[in-house]
């Protein structure tokens, strides 16, 4: 690798595009050339940077689950310049990838626990990734549970997989939308993830946090989880800070002495709360 | 390897300097614009000025150019194709006129573009860069190199390094074997020179505080009204990180002409405020206190606790060039 | 060598110019075909970025026009984009940007002939000057030289 | 200048003002700006020649709006920003104290926006005939000349935008350089995007400028830039009469007359 360019991505197709919320599509993306496609592995946890040529690249995590192979997925709101020309590509069309980048959950230190999967609005994908890779080895694993939650109905992603996860014995699925985005046939919850969180009370025995969402959300969320009895290094949570390089040089997603692109971006909470508030 | 000594005679340099334009090098030199020096292309010798302190420009521009292509691609409605600017042909570069500062800036700058991922445009780069430097005989109130482990006649950097000795005539320290090749492609320029009478040549330049334990202050410093008190009157602009021999913080864009176009990167400061931005509104560095916060830390409390060296070279562009008279020195010294 | 083709654009008046132009082409009158016709609502909502854009991407010539002055479907479009044209080609001159390269003009909406001569003046006066290479020199920068 | 200091120290002991605004001594001989929230740092004022930095450029910065209401020392450059400012609604007259300085270094009270108006009527903005000279001699270049003299000039641009920070009248919260969709100007500095940064630069400045020169003195290149805004207020002048801030004025650029003047629109 080390002859390379680190800054040409991989040309991908994209294979299938699924409109999963207003505005938020995922995207599955295969590989142009094959070599490409056996030689590449990643980890539940990392990200990659993803472009459309002549606009730019944008920072989002890998939403598939690394035991699928063949492909990757992202998932991604329309929010800016690239994510809007993103939006615009249709299936077929080529974009660029470079990754895997950053950390990982450490899922192998993870056997034999329990895992709880706190999720909020567009932040369901990077943890989609660890909740499928859970899944698909379910045997290391003891409870699953997910509460996820959006803004309203309309707003859930991944419609198709939250059904097929309610459905399953082995998952646990609290799902809920904030009060008035609900609509007259809504079954779940009503309220804010941490509330219903504090309402559903997972046990803490075992388990393994895993949250990620708004700011917002993870500020209110982690007080609840120590409430139940979580320790500070059985909290995890991805940051999303803002990146250009994906490998800690281009400087701005630097948070006291890491970089969140090379040294995160899975921190646990015991190493969060070591950093400067700058994320 | 051994520094070793040597005397060139003053017409001798400009003879140095023809005889690498000759062989094909591209010359970076300080060249007098207005009251300023500024590292330019320079192809004629007389263009060079030896009337300054540090330039205004860094150096730092011949290996981390402020725009420079990483790829350019070309689209088709079949078909789209890279081509890696990483195996295009980077000029062969002499820096002539660096000072001591500017050549120890490169060994940070290094660091920074390599580690687990090593980048080769900048290797490419950086491998055909010679320096030959000039040792500093004045110096003003923004000089501080001895505080952060440099000086006036440091050697670190540098392939060459001259000191104008009291005849007129300049003390060749040889530094590196790159150097040494130089030397023996020119030995008619070069007499051998024993005995070093540098010191006394030199400015002197006082040391203004200790870097070890600013170091240790700024580990809890993160909270202090200090921040917010020395950059109340910063303009927000970029210019100390533009000046900056170390600064290497990037972008990264698209330019886009019709099918065809070009991923590039381009310099990026910690002092904008759209550095951190978020898309959603978020800014985990909200003011431009926060801003001179993670400028002060990261050069001298972060680098330094991953690479032992600071991230800064104590050269004073930053200070010099700030619209706003924000002074590094001050911050660092009130700490 | 094929001859040269100037690119012309023009930013024209939804209002005014762009139906002249319209009636120049059902009144058959022949015109160089050299421009390729962009519409705004108004003269006034022309932001000058879009006639740097131009050059930017190639363009020899640019043509903006509008409605006669006491015309614009706005009242007062016209009149504020005048200003600013005023004070747009000072400031393009003392750049040394070539303001014969740009042609203002008002055409309104039965000017179909004064469309069709606008046109084909403008397409004379660049013919003469050439193709805009000082400014696609700069333009091009990037795509020529690898360094810097 | 002990009687600024004693007018500033006055103003924050009553409590009129929170912050004074004024210039300190900085590095080796150059200026620094104090921003007073006590009565005692108000004795580290100082006015001489050598303060030129622009101080009307913190009045719209959100961290010092923060500080609460300030006092401002103005000489006349300053005052025509302020003006300027008024006259572009960004300032009222009861959220600030104007500590004005006369071009003899007297100090003179303002009552009203209106006041400095009618100071400045004596103090109109002239171009120094070493600028208009440079100026002429620009313009009569052959027109690819001038092209490449400015091209070579905006070269050494990197884009650190200091001109920008430096003037009072860029007080945009989003600068149309930092807009992304569309991306009008290159982030990157080449001489396209260099070009493109500047004319746009003077081109919002056009009617607007007061002649300050915080753009050029900021700039950490020496790029003389301040050329350019120069000649856009000739052009002013030239074209419609006069230049210079006016309260019962709109700017040249915000208004029109059905008469106006020129010559090249067919």
């Amino acid at each position: 690798m080390s002859n390379q360019n680190i800054y040409i991505p991989y040309l991908m197709r994209i294979e299938k595009i699924t409109l999963e919320a207003p505005g938020v599509k995922t995207f599955r993306l295969k590989f142009e050339n094959e070599e490409d496609a056996e030689t590449f592995s990643f980890k539940a946890g990392q990200f990659g940077e993803y472009s459309i040529m002549g606009v730019g690249e944008s920072t989002f995590c890998i939403a598939s689950s690394p035991t699928r192979k063949g492909y990757i997925e992202c998932t991604f709101r329309q929010a800016g310049k690239v994510t809007s020309a993103l939006a615009l590509a249709e299936e077929g069309d080529v974009v660029g990838f470079r990754g895997p980048y950053g950390n990982t959950f450490p899922l192998d230190a993870w056997k034999g626990k329990s895992l709880l999967f706190i999720a909020g609005g567009i932040a369901l994908p990077p943890m989609r990734c660890v909740i499928w890779n859970a899944l698909d080895t379910r045997e290391n694993f003891k409870d699953i549970t997910i509460v996820y939650g959006a803004k309203s109905v309309d707003d859930l992603v991944y419609k198709d997989e939250l059904a097929e996860w309610r459905s399953r014995p082995d998952v646990k699925l609290v799902t809920t939308v904030d009060p008035g985005g609900e609509t007259p046939d809504w079954k779940g919850e009503i309220g804010f993830v941490p509330m219903v969180l504090e309402k559903t009370a997972p046990s803490s025995e075992n388990t393994i946090a895993i949250v990620c969402g708004p700011p917002i959300m993870i500020k209110f969320t982690f007080p609840v989880l120590e409430k139940l009895g979580f320790t500070e290094e059985n909290i995890y949570t991805t940051l999303e800070n803002r990146m250009k390089c994906g490998f800690g040089k281009c400087g701005r997603c630097n948070v006291g002495e890491v970089y969140v692109c090379k040294d995160g971006p899975v921190f646990s909470y015991e190493q969060l709360k070591l950093l400067p508030a700058e994320y | 390897m051994q520094t070793e000594n040597y005397l060139i005679r003053k017409p001798s340099l400009e003879k140095l300097f023809n005889d690498l334009i000759g062989g094909g090098k591209t010359i970076y030199a300080p060249k007098a614009k207005g009251d300023l020096a500024l590292f330019s292309d320079v192809k004629t010798y007389s263009d060079i000025t030896e009337d300054y302190i540090v330039t205004a420009n860094s150096a730092k521009l011949v290996v981390f150019p402020r725009t420079e292509k990483l790829f350019s691609y070309h689209k088709s409605k079949e078909k789209t194709e890279i081509t890696d600017a990483a195996g295009s042909t980077f000029p062969d570069v002499v820096l002539w006129g660096t000072r001591p500062c500017d050549a120890a800036a490169f060994i940070p700058l290094t660091d920074t573009f390599n580690g687990d991922y090593k980048d080769i445009i900048f290797n490419n780069r950086r491998e055909r860069v010679f320096l030959i430097s000039f040792s500093c005989s004045r110096s003003d109130e923004y000089c501080f190199c001895t505080s952060v482990n440099s000086g006036p006649g440091n050697t670190s950097g540098s392939d060459i390094l001259f000191t104008k000795l009291s005849g007129g005539d300049y003390l060749a320290e040889v530094i590196t074997p790159k150097g040494q090749l130089l030397v023996s492609e020119n030995s008619d320029l070069f007499e051998t020179k024993s005995e070093e009478d540098k010191e006394q040549q030199l400015a002197v330049v006082a040391t203004r505080f200790n870097q070890v334990e600013i170091q240790a202050k700024l580990q809890n410093l993160f909270e202090n009204p200090v921040w917010d008190d020395k950059s109340r009157a910063c303009l927000g602009c970029g210019s100390c990180a533009y000046v900056c021999p170390v600064c290497s913080c990037f972008d990264i864009q698209d330019e886009a002409h019709g099918n065809k176009g070009t991923r590039l990167r381009c310099w990026d400061s910690c002092g904008f405020g759209l550095f951190t931005l978020h898309t959603s509104g978020h800014n985990p560095r909200e003011t431009q206190g926060a801003r001179w916060r993670q400028r002060i830390l990261h050069k001298f409390l972060y680098v330094p606790n991953k690479s032992k060296i600071a991230g800064c070279v104590g050269c004073g562009r930053c200070s010099r060039s700030c619209p706003a008279d924000i002074n590094i020195l001050d911050t660092l010294t009130s700490l | 060598m094929t001859e040269f083709e100037p690119k012309i654009i023009a930013f024209v008046c939804n209002w005014c110019t762009y139906a002249g132009a319209d009636l120049t082409g059902t009144s058959r009158i022949k015109y160089a075909q050299n421009v390729k016709i962009i519409r705004f609502p108004c003269t006034g909502r022309i932001d000058f970025m879009l006639l740097l854009k131009s050059f930017g991407e190639g363009a020899d010539g640019i043509i903006v026009s509008g409605c006669h002055p006491n015309d614009c479907h706005y009242t007062s479009g016209n009149f504020h984009a005048r200003r600013r044209w005023i004070m747009f080609r000072g400031l393009l001159d003392m750049l040394g940007i070539d303001v014969r390269r740009i042609q203002y003009s008002w055409v309104s909406a039965a000017e179909g002939f004064k469309w069709a001569d606008i046109v084909n003046s403008t397409v004379n006066t660049i013919r003469e000057l050439g193709p805009y290479t000082e400014y696609e020199k700069v333009a091009g920068y990037l795509e020529k030289e690898a360094n810097q | 200048m002990s009687e600024l200091i004693k007018k500033a120290a006055a103003l924050l002991e009553s409590k009129s003002v929170q912050v004074v605004i004024g210039y300190g001594k900085g590095t080796g001989n150059r200026t620094r700006t104090i921003f007073a929230t006590q009565v005692t740092e108000c004795e580290n004022l100082i006015f001489d020649s050598r303060c030129v930095q622009n101080l009307a450029v913190y009045l719209t910065k959100l961290e010092i709006k923060k500080l609460g209401k300030p006092a401002i020392v103005a000489p006349v450059p300053v005052l025509r920003s302020i003006l300027q400012l008024a006259v572009e609604n960004q300032i009222t007259e009861s959220d600030l104290v104007i500590l004005g300085i006369t071009s003899e270094s007297e100090l003179i009270d303002f009552e009203s926006f209106a006041a400095i108006e009618t100071f400045l009527t004596t103090h109109k903005i002239e171009i120094e005939e070493k600028y208009t000279k440079t100026i002429d001699a620009i313009k009569a270049m052959p027109v690819a000349e001038r092209f490449a003299y400015w091209v070579k000039e905006l070269e050494s641009c990197f884009k650190c935008y200091a001109c920008r920070g430096a003037c009072p009248l860029c007080y945009c919260t989003r600068c149309t350089v930092d807009d992304n969709q569309p991306q009008w100007i290159s982030v990157a500095s080449h001489p396209l995007g260099n070009l493109e940064w500047h004319i746009m630069r003077a081109m919002h400045l056009a009617g607007r400028c007061t002649d300050c020169e915080a753009c050029y003195n900021a700039c950490p290149m020496g790029i003389p830039i301040h050329l350019l805004t120069k000649s856009m207020l000739q052009d002013v002048a030239d074209n419609f009469g006069s230049y210079g801030p006016s309260l019962d004025k709109q700017n040249t650029l915000s208004s029109f007359k059905p008469d106006d003047k020129e010559s090249f629109i067919r």
